[in-house]
């Protein structure tokens, strides 16, 4: 981290790089035609300088508007369309990107491993595959912001938000909360740590023996009593959570709604919201019995839930 | 107040000697109840100045809190209360009301030819919502200030800010209904009150951009007023609007705020471009190249500037579909811009250019808005977006519009028709040289943050990891500048006001109905009701072009 | 003042430009009214879109009765007031005051039905705080909202009747004359005010009915 | 009353109200009818209609002049821009790239 120089630590990086320094190219050849035109009229056609100042036909006036109008139109769209297209690519999500979870609270990052290692504040990631962080926030919002990846992300209450990065090189670089979210913003800072994979490994083994996230959320689920009724033999209706996650699930009003995290979070938080065709609306809401904390594991051990041949 | 006005005879006798507006009654009730533009135009003009510099000292303690990176001058929390104060101040209590409320309240009338603008009495309650709204603003500076960012984000402003948002939020609300009126008056006014002969594509620039400004005043006013209504509701009554517990979506609030604060943006630039035309044009001698482009452009910026909002929105969670929409648009929306630029540059194309202190500013706005607008292209742009959004590359992005564009404009227009505001001359030495440090003040200043913003600085960090000191400290540094070029006018305009040379009537030749009336202008405008025969900008034979310095313009648009 | 100084002062250059341009200006400030409920609106769109049944389910308790009571109030007042511009435009002064007094009464009545429903829709404790009686997301946001617009109008509706009570004074002491501004300026207001509710009435209570 | 006075000032005015106090029995008849189709888009167009007749023989669109026409569709298309593009939005939030 120096004053005059930042690293380029992700594939987005150099994307958005090319795409910045085209356009700072672009714009300071503007800029320069506008300033030297202005200086240059400014001293040819200063009051009572020799200058010749014919007059200008009108048709000159009347070309030259309309071709400055339609040149400027279609570099827009040429610009526009060169860097939506490199955007569009950077941004559909590898299909099986490693996954690690954010719990973002005012001001502190909480950042729990697939493993489920727990660490704050610092985030670390194996280089040269994509990792999608699945993250969500208990309060405001906040925005994880990785300068040397070129990316961030608003973190939200009530919902999650992705942000799919590879990083390139493996170190450690700094990670920012963008999105005030008042006292401390300015201390909800930490870094993230690249580490090659086979490093990525060692670190992992080398934290204390724990149980993997969805080895948590089985804990969860059985203490929050879900088994209760999704459980085998349960005396309630309800659907069986296996190979759920993914599937199309056909809803009691008719349509489809695909099974992602957003899907889960909502299904036990706001219970009415999807009802699957042919169960009753009885699922108690576990909004404000389980926090965002365990809901994280809760999702992973449904998401485990592969289904029964 | 109308018993004091001066009891005059009937129009149709001209006297050559009415008193100036100024002169029309001295008491304290004939100016804060005064339904004359021109009083108005003051009472703002006084108002804002107050505003202006509560801000700018709000800025000062900032920028010294920024020159070193862990400095405890100020607390965290003291911190955040002052960019907001510093923000909302800025927006809604300066730069919204600058232009349009004093040169535009002084000015429109008096370009089309009219006495006064269409509801006078309305144009008063808008100065007195203005100030409910600044007293509501003091209330919660004084029960602690508020700390949400101008932008009163939720949930953070509903749910969680231990601060006086109530307060804020109202004040915004009802200046946001003075603005409402304004827009009204203004639009009534450009409507129904031109002079004879006055013809839409005779108006001047300047009379265009206020009448697109009105009408984005009137047309985005409203939903930033609901927003705001709705997030007072949700904190003071707890009722769940945009609270995710209950369903409610925060990024609700975003679009309505923003749906209201992009083309809120261009409330505060499409004076200035208006302003910029008129100084352009009469120190280059020649009309302004292009007129109805320059117009159609203007339009165009108010419609379009409304389908843009959500490129403040790429990295919040919208759909990314709806980014490239937005993305898309905000390149179109650049396009009438970019004509301008190259407009205003092609009309000093074979004129007889002359550097008074207000063509200084002007040129100085030229530079600095092509560089905020170019940078902001690079924000329309997605993935560097996704990489400067809330770093102080977006600070510096609309400095260098609002404080490099707008100011400086504001500072031409001040400067350009202070004779006729005022009947006084300024000291062109001091004006010039205030022109200069502005323009070199600013720089130093403001360019350090794009730099800061591309190193991933965040915005509203109140301490910064050591790596970015050093570009802090320069601009911390041109800030002092900056702050002394902006003292300079305060001195010598109000010196000018008691020792200036007295201006004639014209003191620029230029051309417009307002140069045509006295300086000050009486009560009433003008002697006899003004009527139009030619084109604006009527600076010289179009078939010759401006063929001697200081040629006087032909006199074709002038009374009767 | 004398006649010539108003001549002086004022910016109209005689009366029918003057009466034109007060009601051109009313239309530009309802344009902003629009955007005013239109954005509340939004916000109702938003949660029934994101939450579709239990808005549905939340409608159903709102008070169909007091709700189409009270907008049969509001649209015999834009009658009556209607019919107050007209008659003073032909010159019927007795007859604009009849029809401004009726006005009165009727949007007086509006109010007073709107705080029974108030009443009631408390007492069923759908105020949407830490006592409200239904569940589910999506059902306090609509009542939320449903609280806010019928605040928000009833608001109106007194602003309004303020406009309505100026002009019966006014004509009280003959002071309206035919074309008068004031008279359009108060009906275009009073009629806006009516097409809130009614776009209200199907947001409110045509929603969820069996 | 002559003719035309009698026509502008009580026929027009009660004719519209008339209507509207149709549409409003018909909406509110519409809304009762167990499993009707399409009932909130006929809610909405039934408003839409009354508004519609409100504005143009209450509020006098019928003869105004094409200025406060303009003005009067102004506020509805701004208010357009609004929720096509917030839509823009809300209804591809689910869809993924
Ligand atoms: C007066 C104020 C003003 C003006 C006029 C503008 C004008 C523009 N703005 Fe800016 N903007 C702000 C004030 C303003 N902005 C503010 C206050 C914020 C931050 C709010 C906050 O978060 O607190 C902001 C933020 C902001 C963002 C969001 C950044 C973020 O938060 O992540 C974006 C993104 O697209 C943006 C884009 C634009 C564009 C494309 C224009 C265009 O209109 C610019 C058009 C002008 C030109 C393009 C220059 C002239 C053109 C030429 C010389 C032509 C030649 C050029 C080429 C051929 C390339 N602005
Ligand atoms: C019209 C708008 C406007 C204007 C004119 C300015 C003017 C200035 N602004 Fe402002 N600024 C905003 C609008 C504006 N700003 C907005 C909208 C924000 C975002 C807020 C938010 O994030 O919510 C912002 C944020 C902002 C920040 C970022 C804060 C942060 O994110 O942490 C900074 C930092 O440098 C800054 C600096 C300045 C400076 C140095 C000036 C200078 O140009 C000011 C110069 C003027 C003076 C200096 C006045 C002179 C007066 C004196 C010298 C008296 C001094 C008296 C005492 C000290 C007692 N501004
Ligand atoms: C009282 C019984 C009950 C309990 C306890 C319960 N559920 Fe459910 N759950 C249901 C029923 C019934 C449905 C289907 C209807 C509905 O959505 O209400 C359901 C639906 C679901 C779904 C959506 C499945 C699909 O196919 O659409 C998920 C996911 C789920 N529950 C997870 C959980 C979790 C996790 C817990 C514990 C924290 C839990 N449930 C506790 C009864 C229950
Ligand atoms: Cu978290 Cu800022
Ligand atoms: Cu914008």
């Amino acid at each position: 981290m120096n004053a005059f120089y930042l690293p380029q630590a992700s594939t987005q990086a150099h994307a958005e790089d090319r795409i910045f320094l085209t356009l700072l190219i672009l714009s300071g050849v503007v800029l320069l035609l506008v300033l030297a035109l202005v200086i240059g009229f400014s001293i040819r056609y200063r009051a009572g300088s020799k200058a010749r100042r014919g007059p200008l036909p009108a048709w000159i006036s009347h070309e030259v508007e309309i071709g400055w109008t339609v040149a400027t139109f279609f570099l827009f769209l040429f610009l526009f369309w060169w860097t939506i297209s490199a955007q569009l690519r950077l941004q559909i999500p590898p299909a099986n990107a490693f996954e690690i979870h954010v719990v973002a609270k005012q001001w502190m990052w909480k950042v729990q491993q697939p493993s489920g290692v727990r660490e704050i504040n610092t985030l670390h990631a194996p280089a040269g595959i994509p990792v999608k962080l699945v993250m969500t926030s208990q309060d405001v919002i906040h925005s994880f912001a990785v300068p040397a990846f070129r990316l961030k992300q608003d973190v939200l209450p009530g919902r999650y938000t992705e942000m799919t990065f590879q990083a390139t090189q493996p170190g450690t670089y700094q990670l920012f909360c963008d999105q005030y979210c008042g006292l401390d913003h300015s201390a909800m800072i930490g870094k993230v740590v690249i580490l090659s994979a086979a490093d990525y490994a060692h670190w992992i083994a080398a934290q204390p023996e724990g149980d993997s996230l969805a080895a948590q959320g089985e804990a969860i689920f059985v203490s929050s009593g879900c088994g209760g009724c999704h459980g085998q033999g349960a005396a309630v209706h309800a659907p069986p959570l296996e190979g759920l996650y993914g599937s199309d699930v056909p809803l009691a009003g008719g349509g489809f709604v695909h099974a992602d995290e957003g899907f889960l979070r909502d299904a036990i938080l706001q219970p009415r919201k999807n009802v699957p065709a042919g169960y009753e609306p009885v699922m108690p809401s576990f909004q404000g019995v389980l926090s965002e904390d365990q809901l994280v594991p809760l999702i992973a051990y449904i998401k485990s839930l592969k289904a029964k041949p | 107040m109308r018993d004091i006005e001066t009891p005059q005879a009937a129009p149709q006798t001209p006297e050559p000697a009415k008193p100036s507006y100024l002169a029309d009654g001295h008491t304290v009730a004939s100016w804060i109840f005064t339904t004359d533009h021109k009083r108005i135009a003051i009472l703002y003009a006084l108002s804002i100045t107050v505003f202006f510099f509560i801000g700018g000292a709000a800025a000062t303690l900032i920028r010294i809190q920024l020159f070193t990176p862990h400095n405890t001058f100020l607390t965290a929390g003291q911190y955040n209360r002052l960019f907001t104060l510093h923000g909302v101040v800025m927006v809604w209590f300066f730069l919204v009301p600058s232009i349009p409320t004093t040169l535009g309240n002084f000015l429109l009338p008096l370009m089309i030819g009219a006495k006064d603008v269409a509801l006078p009495k309305i144009n008063l309650l808008s100065w007195w919502l203005y100030l409910g709204g600044a007293a509501l603003t003091i209330v919660c500076l004084v029960c602690g200030g508020v700390d949400t960012g101008w932008t009163f984000y939720t949930p953070y402003s509903t749910l969680y800010s231990n601060s006086c948002v109530l307060a804020a939020a109202a004040g915004v609300f009802v200046v946001g209904f003075s603005s409402i009126l304004t827009g009204v008056n203004f639009i009534a006014t450009t409507h129904m009150l031109r002079a004879p002969g006055m013809t839409w594509f005779r108006l001047p620039l300047f009379v265009w951009a206020i009448y697109a400004t009105s009408i984005v005043m009137v047309l985005a006013t409203p939903v930033l007023a609901m927003s705001l209504l709705l997030v007072m509701v949700e904190r003071v009554f707890s009722i769940p609007v945009f609270d995710p517990r209950f369903g409610g979506d925060p990024l609700l609030f975003q679009h309505l705020f923003w749906f209201y604060s992009h083309p809120a943006v261009y409330i505060m630039v499409l004076p200035a471009m208006g302003v910029i035309s008129e100084v352009i044009a009469s120190e280059a001698r020649r009309r302004v190249f292009g007129y109805q482009a320059m117009v159609y452009a203007m339009v165009s910026i108010a419609i379009i500037g409304f389908m843009v909002w959500g490129h403040h929105m790429f990295v919040s969670g919208q759909s990314p579909f709806a980014s490239v929409v937005f993305s898309f648009l905000s390149f179109i929306v650049a396009v009438p811009s970019a004509i301008k630029v190259f407009n205003w540059t092609a009309t000093l194309y074979r004129g007889q250019i002359r550097f008074a202190a207000p063509m200084l500013y002007a040129l100085g706005f030229l530079g600095l808005f092509t560089v905020g607008g170019l940078t902001g292209l690079f924000l329309a742009v997605v993935p560097i977006d996704v990489a400067v959004h809330d770093t102080y590359f977006i600070v510096a992005h609309f400095h260098y519009i609002m404080v490099g564009g707008t100011v400086s404009a504001f500072f031409a227009g001040l400067h350009y028709w202070w004779p006729k505001i005022t009947g006084r001359l300024y000291s062109e030495w001091w004006a010039k040289f205030a022109a200069i440090s502005m323009f070199l003040g600013f720089n130093f200043t403001f360019f350090p943050q794009f730099i800061l913003g591309y190193l991933g600085m965040p915005r509203r960090y109140h301490q910064y990891p050591d790596q970015f000191q050093i570009w802090n400290v320069l601009s911390s540094s041109g800030a002092v500048v900056l702050a002394v070029a902006y003292l300079l006018p305060l001195a010598y305009l109000t010196w000018s006001l008691f020792a200036g040379r007295r201006a004639n009537a014209n003191p620029w030749d230029a051309t417009g109905l307002e140069w045509t009336t006295a300086s000050p202008p009486p009560r009433a405008n003008f002697e006899t009701r003004p009527r139009v025969t030619s084109a604006p900008y009527d600076y010289h034979d179009p078939d010759v072009g401006p063929t001697q310095p200081n040629q006087p313009p032909r006199q074709t648009q002038a009374a009767e | 003042m004398s006649q010539s100084a108003q001549l002086l002062h004022e910016p109209w250059p005689d009366r029918p430009r003057e009466t034109e341009g007060y009601v051109f200006a009313m239309w530009i400030f309802l344009a902003t009214e629009v955007l005013f409920f239109g954005a509340l609106m939004a916000f109702y769109t938003v949660n029934r879109w994101a939450h579709p049944a239990a808005v549905t389910q939340a409608a159903a308790h709102t008070d169909f009765w007091f709700g189409t009571i009270n907008t049969a109030i509001l649209l015999t007042s834009s009658l009556t007031i209607a019919t107050a511009d007209r008659a003073l435009e032909h010159g019927l002064p007795r007859l604009a005051r009849l029809a401004l007094w009726l006005t009165l009464a009727f949007g007086l009545g509006f109010l007073v039905t709107k705080g029974f429903e108030y009443r009631k829709d408390l007492e069923d404790h759908l105020w949407p705080s830490a006592a409200f009686a239904l569940h589910g997301a999506g059902a306090r946001p609509f009542w939320g909202f449903y609280w806010i617009a019928t605040a928000v109008h009833a608001v109106h509706v007194t602003i309004g009747l303020g406009l309505i009570g100026r002009l019966i004074i006014l004509s009280q002491r003959r002071m309206l004359r035919p074309r008068q501004a004031s008279m359009t300026v108060t009906t275009l207001y009073w009629h806006f005010v009516d097409v809130v509710w009614v776009v209200l009435y199907a947001l409110l209570y045509l929603v969820g009915r069996p | 009353m002559t003719r035309r006075e009698l026509k502008s000032v009580v026929l027009v005015p009660l004719a519209t109200w008339a209507c509207l106090c149709l549409a409003l029995a018909a909406t509110a008849a519409y809304a009762f009818i167990p499993d009707a189709p399409i009932k909130p888009i006929a809610a909405l167009a039934i408003a839409a209609f009354k508004v519609i007749l409100i504005a143009a023989f209450f509020m006098r669109l019928d003869r105004a002049s094409a200025l406060i026409r303009l003005t009067a569709a102004v506020g509805f298309l701004w208010l357009s821009f609004l929720f096509i593009f917030a839509f823009a939005d809300y209804t591809m939030r689910a869809v993924r790239g």
